[in-house]
């Protein structure tokens, strides 16, 4: 990996900083996300998953690139659009699908929901529903990282219209005074819930016009093209790993779909979509694979196996019960239980 | 005369007041262009356009203190927390500055303005946007706290609301908006302050609040022909002023008191409620006050956990049935 | 056996917890360097070194938040709110954060820190610094909450919350600092959710908090000596566990409640407590219960003012000897 | 004041942009808080003052530049720091020290203290203990201004410290995406309570270094210079009721006594106390006046002037009763009363 590059390009594999395992990791991450996502919004309308969800298609670029830029310890803090973050970081898609349906196959057994989706043994700390809250909670993660010397980074992952919450701007300048290893990744995918972030900013890019502020470097990339969302993931992981401090990375994207399972998304401008539809990261990853010679047969064999998990999956939460009614009081206290007097 | 929706009700309170006075504006995230997240301001800017109706960023402390700045001098905002929830993002000025700033400065300046929130359980939206907020509202001083059960209802009190001087938190519960009732033509205007004794009993009295109401209702019909038990409901609509009066006289004809509460059960309303009532009626109650509530937990988001979790009419039924028929425990 | 000041207490109790367990830090504005503004945490720096005792910037959502990250990650944070009154501000992490990680995840994470609070009135600080805010914490499933009285309190429940796997929040009360209590050498480790019997008594139970537990001991003294009525005073110390079986046994033994609460009226904790004994113990009341709170209302800055609205000695003692001697109401 | 000059200099009065009048009005001000404050600090040593205060010895010449730039109908809003910007407004030092006093013949006749000082008449909108809070609220002022048609400038003072907080990031944000009539005034006096403002923020300053996260201009000013404190607030707020939107302005000042009444301020580092009264704000203006060539004895005219008026209320407040006890209730709810039930 001595040689670096800025952009991707088909200098042919042996010229390759990334290399042909991370590579093919980075497309059988958004693959995988791509289908679960798929499913996650058919199920719904098939009425199998109640509450709320918040897809993360046309974002596959980030969660793949980030993951894959990150170490087995590593911290991921995610939002309530934490589909593909969970997934992107080794969960199998039962255990995701299954929280969405509120079944006892989920991630927290239906307790938590699509929302709040967290598998400490992959290093999902939570996915955060409130806006603005993980920022200083990944800060604190990082801050026990550099307290006892472990050597892990905390990764924390939101939206654009998150900048405008006052927890972004704390956790911000807290982060950089205590030197924490934390990397905030701004997933600018154009809008909050359906007010465009232009109308509602003052800057154009709210993260990276922002960076200053903080003493931070700007950081904007193309959130669609999961080999510069990797590069840019790794070098800030990298510096913060060596105590250099934390990274705020404005990744440009799109979600294809609404803001969340109610939403048609009518308030976007006719042709934006499309647009956005011929920078979709898969293509421009299935195309990148090609132009690095991986054959035809083995990307087609990612996606048949990608389908297949996915289908798997999908049966196993339509067999699986939902959680028995003794859940309903675990868990509220340490001591496993509820109970507030005696 | 006509059937309308709670959600839509919000909306024909909204306008009402706009047309009456201009000093009326509605500000917070996506409820100009989209109409609110539940729909319930649908339409309101295109007719009043964009001047009077905005949306906000995701800066809960900077449009709750925008909309109380304008209150203060001059306008009547109407400002919108999506989730109840997130009061919490902004709870300073809920705490400290609403209710404060007429006090502090003895007099000098008031904070007419109107937060609605989206409250309350049943949408399996999980613990952070399900809960019922009424009690983080009630126990400030200083605050008017409104929590409507039905259409007119929420026609008449936020017409109330908007006009009152005070700060008044209106909690739209987001699990009655798709319900329907009889509104009448023309303005309603309701009065702050006052409960109503949706149906008379001698037996019991029941107080209940928002979507609580129709599930004390359904109760009291199965109390009565499966029981026995003729349970008078009270739906207490405003926690604050409270109309002590109302609950108070019913428990001199009861001598029994219930609470359905969606609150976690902690400091809930009831509470407030039960405490007042084993002070002043003491001598008229012939029995234990029970309150049902929420089990004093974060709310689940699997459907049939947070069914189990809110009160239901059956539970409300067991509770008062066997209460009433049996000993003190 | 030495005499301490409650003041010095905390930082007795952090010291020997920190001294224990390396996992513990110390976070907050002005703790570190100056000691605090209460001087709570005076030689901890310099003991413990900036590693572990942090000042923070003006930012009570990110070292909040950063608490709650290092304590699910590993450490056992204590974090520092200057004046109970902000709490409003990072309200968020009190009411949907550190209370809902563990449910939420299904068990996966947990949140074991401990926020202290400068809580309550009687300094003269106005309407934004002087609240007693116990209820407000009270209320949210999932916290723990203790408000100690006594220096040795202090020591022995802080050591408790801090060594609690769950979150804690700590009322220090702002007036009691410079109070002082005996407090014996070596170790001192309490138990969470264990009420106190300070005083036995035979005729009324009177359950206090923090600052209000002095004031019904010298009231309980007086009604004693002049009005002839032997009251038992409860130190109820943790609203969450609640030594429930404390009061109920003493209201038992009574047959009257009295609360004694500096938090504005409504949904006061001791309305919640007033509910389960209205519940569990009605057949043992002989009387209402009678709840003697600061009135619904914000603090005044005014001295004279100030002792007006919070509960003291004689008004407790009117308000006891009116009820027992006299009706209902 | 066609001629408009840069530096303040002894160009002669003809040749004066701000004019005798505007420059003996800003020195009356500055004297007339300091000594105020100087007595509020002798009051509270004598035990005569309860509670707290929060002086602004030292930063006279903000409170000054910026009131004498407002006009009548401009609305302050200010901190529990808050005596100077509510005298530089015109309100009495009877009234001011009597609120510090807690007695009848206060401003808010000792219901509010000495950190919500409020004269509505004087366009002191109050004074806000909780930090950040009033920026928000200032931003509400502005823009029921911008909505009725007024042509009255909200102004919101706050400290250093005040920049690290959520609110802030909020409002300013806020402010322009409204294009809000409002001029934020940071008053940098390089101390939080007893932090070096330094050791918590990620830029030198807190304020200007940051205007660029919200598409402002760079505003940092020597707060201890009247002259140059009111060209510039004159400038923002011209700007503001022209519709040009907000401004915030960072001037660099410091606190000649301790955060509050209880700190002897031990944390300094040794000789800056010193280097600051150099440049202590009335030093330089009192010079500045006599290079415009204002008489020492009309200099000393305005300087009794104030001792008699301060000697004054201070009998007055002295001799004022505490307020009634039925203050206790009043004025919770706009009835004029606190009930809450029937
Ligand atoms: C404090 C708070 N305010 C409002 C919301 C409602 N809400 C949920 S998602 C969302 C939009 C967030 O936009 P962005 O940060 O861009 O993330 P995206 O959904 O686009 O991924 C809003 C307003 C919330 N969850 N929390
Ligand atoms: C939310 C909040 N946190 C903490 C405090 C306590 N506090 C009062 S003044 C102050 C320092 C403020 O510093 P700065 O903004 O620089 O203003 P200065 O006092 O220097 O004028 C602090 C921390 C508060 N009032 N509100
Ligand atoms: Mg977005
Ligand atoms: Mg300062």
């Amino acid at each position: 990996m001595a040689n670096k590059q800025d952009g991707p390009g088909p200098q042919g594999l042996t010229n390759d900083d990334i290399g042909q395992d991370v590579r093919l990791e980075l497309y059988r991450i958004q693959v995988k996300i791509r289908d679960a996502e798929k499913r996650a919004n058919d199920l719904f309308f098939q009425n199998l998953i109640k509450g709320t969800s918040h897809l993360s298609l046309g974002q596959e670029a980030i969660a793949a690139g980030v993951a894959v830029a990150m170490e087995a310890n590593d911290k991921s803090f995610c939002t309530y659009r934490g589909h593909a973050h969970t997934l992107a970081r080794g969960v199998s898609v039962e255990k995701v699908l299954g929280e969405l349906m509120l079944r006892d196959n989920g991630l927290m057994r239906g307790k938590g929901g699509s929302m709040h989706l967290t598998s400490v043994e992959h290093g999902v700390m939570g996915s955060y529903a409130i806006i603005g809250a993980h920022l200083p909670i990944a800060c604190g993660s990082a801050w026990r990282a550099q307290y006892l010397g472990e050597k892990d980074v905390s990764v924390c992952f939101f939206g654009d219209g998150t900048t405008n919450i006052g927890a972004f701007h704390e956790a911000l300048n807290f982060a950089v005074i205590w030197k924490l290893p934390v990397v905030f990744i701004c997933e600018n995918n154009l809008y909050m819930e359906y007010t465009p972030i232009g109308d509602v900013t003052a800057v154009e890019h709210p993260a990276a016009d922002r960076a200053s502020a903080y003493g931070l470097e700007r950081i904007l990339i193309d959130g669609n093209d999961a080999d510069v969302v990797y590069r840019t993931a790794k070098a800030a992981m990298d510096k913060a790993r060596e105590g250099g401090g934390p990274s705020l990375i404005e990744c440009l994207t799109y979600r294809h779909s609404g803001h969340s399972r109610a939403d048609p998304a009518k308030y976007r401008p006719p042709g934006e979509l499309e647009k956005w539809l011929e920078k979709d990261p898969l293509k421009i990853y299935r195309k990148r694979l090609a132009e690095y010679g991986i054959s035809e047969s083995d990307i087609a064999g990612i996606e048949a196996e990608s389908k297949r998990v996915v289908d798997e999956a999908t049966e196993a939460c339509k067999a699986s019960p939902p959680a028995p009614h003794e859940l309903l009081t675990t868990d509220v206290y340490a001591d496993g239980g509820w109970a507030w007097r005696n | 005369m006509a059937e309308l929706t709670y959600r839509d009700a919000v909306a024909r309170a909204i306008t009402q007041e706009m047309e009456r006075d201009e000093r009326v504006v509605l500000l917070g995230e996506d409820v100009a262009k989209a109409g609110g997240v539940f729909k319930a301001t649908v339409g309101l800017y295109e007719r009043f356009g964009e001047k009077r109706v905005r949306d906000t960023p995701i800066s809960e402390q900077a449009f709750m203190g925008a909309a109380m700045g304008a209150a203060m001098t001059g306008l009547r905002p109407i400002a919108d927390i999506m989730f109840a929830d997130f009061a919490a993002v902004c709870f300073d000025f809920f705490a400290n500055e609403f209710p404060k700033l007429r006090y502090m400065t003895n007099g000098q300046l008031g904070c007419p303005l109107v937060i609605r929130t989206a409250n309350g359980g049943g949408a399996r939206f999980g613990a952070q946007h399900s809960q019922s907020i009424e009690n983080w509202t009630m126990m400030i001083p200083g605050l008017k706290v409104v929590a409507p059960s039905s259409p007119v209802d929420v026609i008449g009190l936020m017409a109330a609301a908007i006009r009152d001087d005070n700060p008044v938190i209106f909690h739209e519960h987001k699990s009655l908006y798709a319900t329907k009732g009889e509104v009448p033509d023309g303005e309603i205007l309701d009065t702050l302050g006052t409960a109503k004794i949706l149906r008379p009993g001698k037996d019991a009295t029941i107080v209940a609040l928002a979507l609580m109401v129709p599930r004390a209702l359904a109760a009291a019909e199965t109390l009565a022909a499966e029981h026995g038990i003729d349970c008078e409901v009270i739906d207490v609509r405003s926690l604050v002023p409270l109309d002590t009066n109302t609950i108070l006289n019913s428990v001199a004809k009861t001598g029994r008191l219930f609470t359905v509460e969606e609150n976690p059960r902690l400091c809930g309303w009831g509470a407030e409620i039960a405490s007042i009532v084993a002070d002043e009626a003491f001598w008229d109650l012939d029995g234990p006050i029970v309150r049902i509530t929420t089990p004093h937990i974060p709310l689940p988001a699997a459907d049939h956990l947070e069914d189990l979790a809110l009160p239901n009419p059956p539970r409300i039924v067991e509770r008062i049935a066997r209460t009433m028929n049996g000993s003190a425990r």
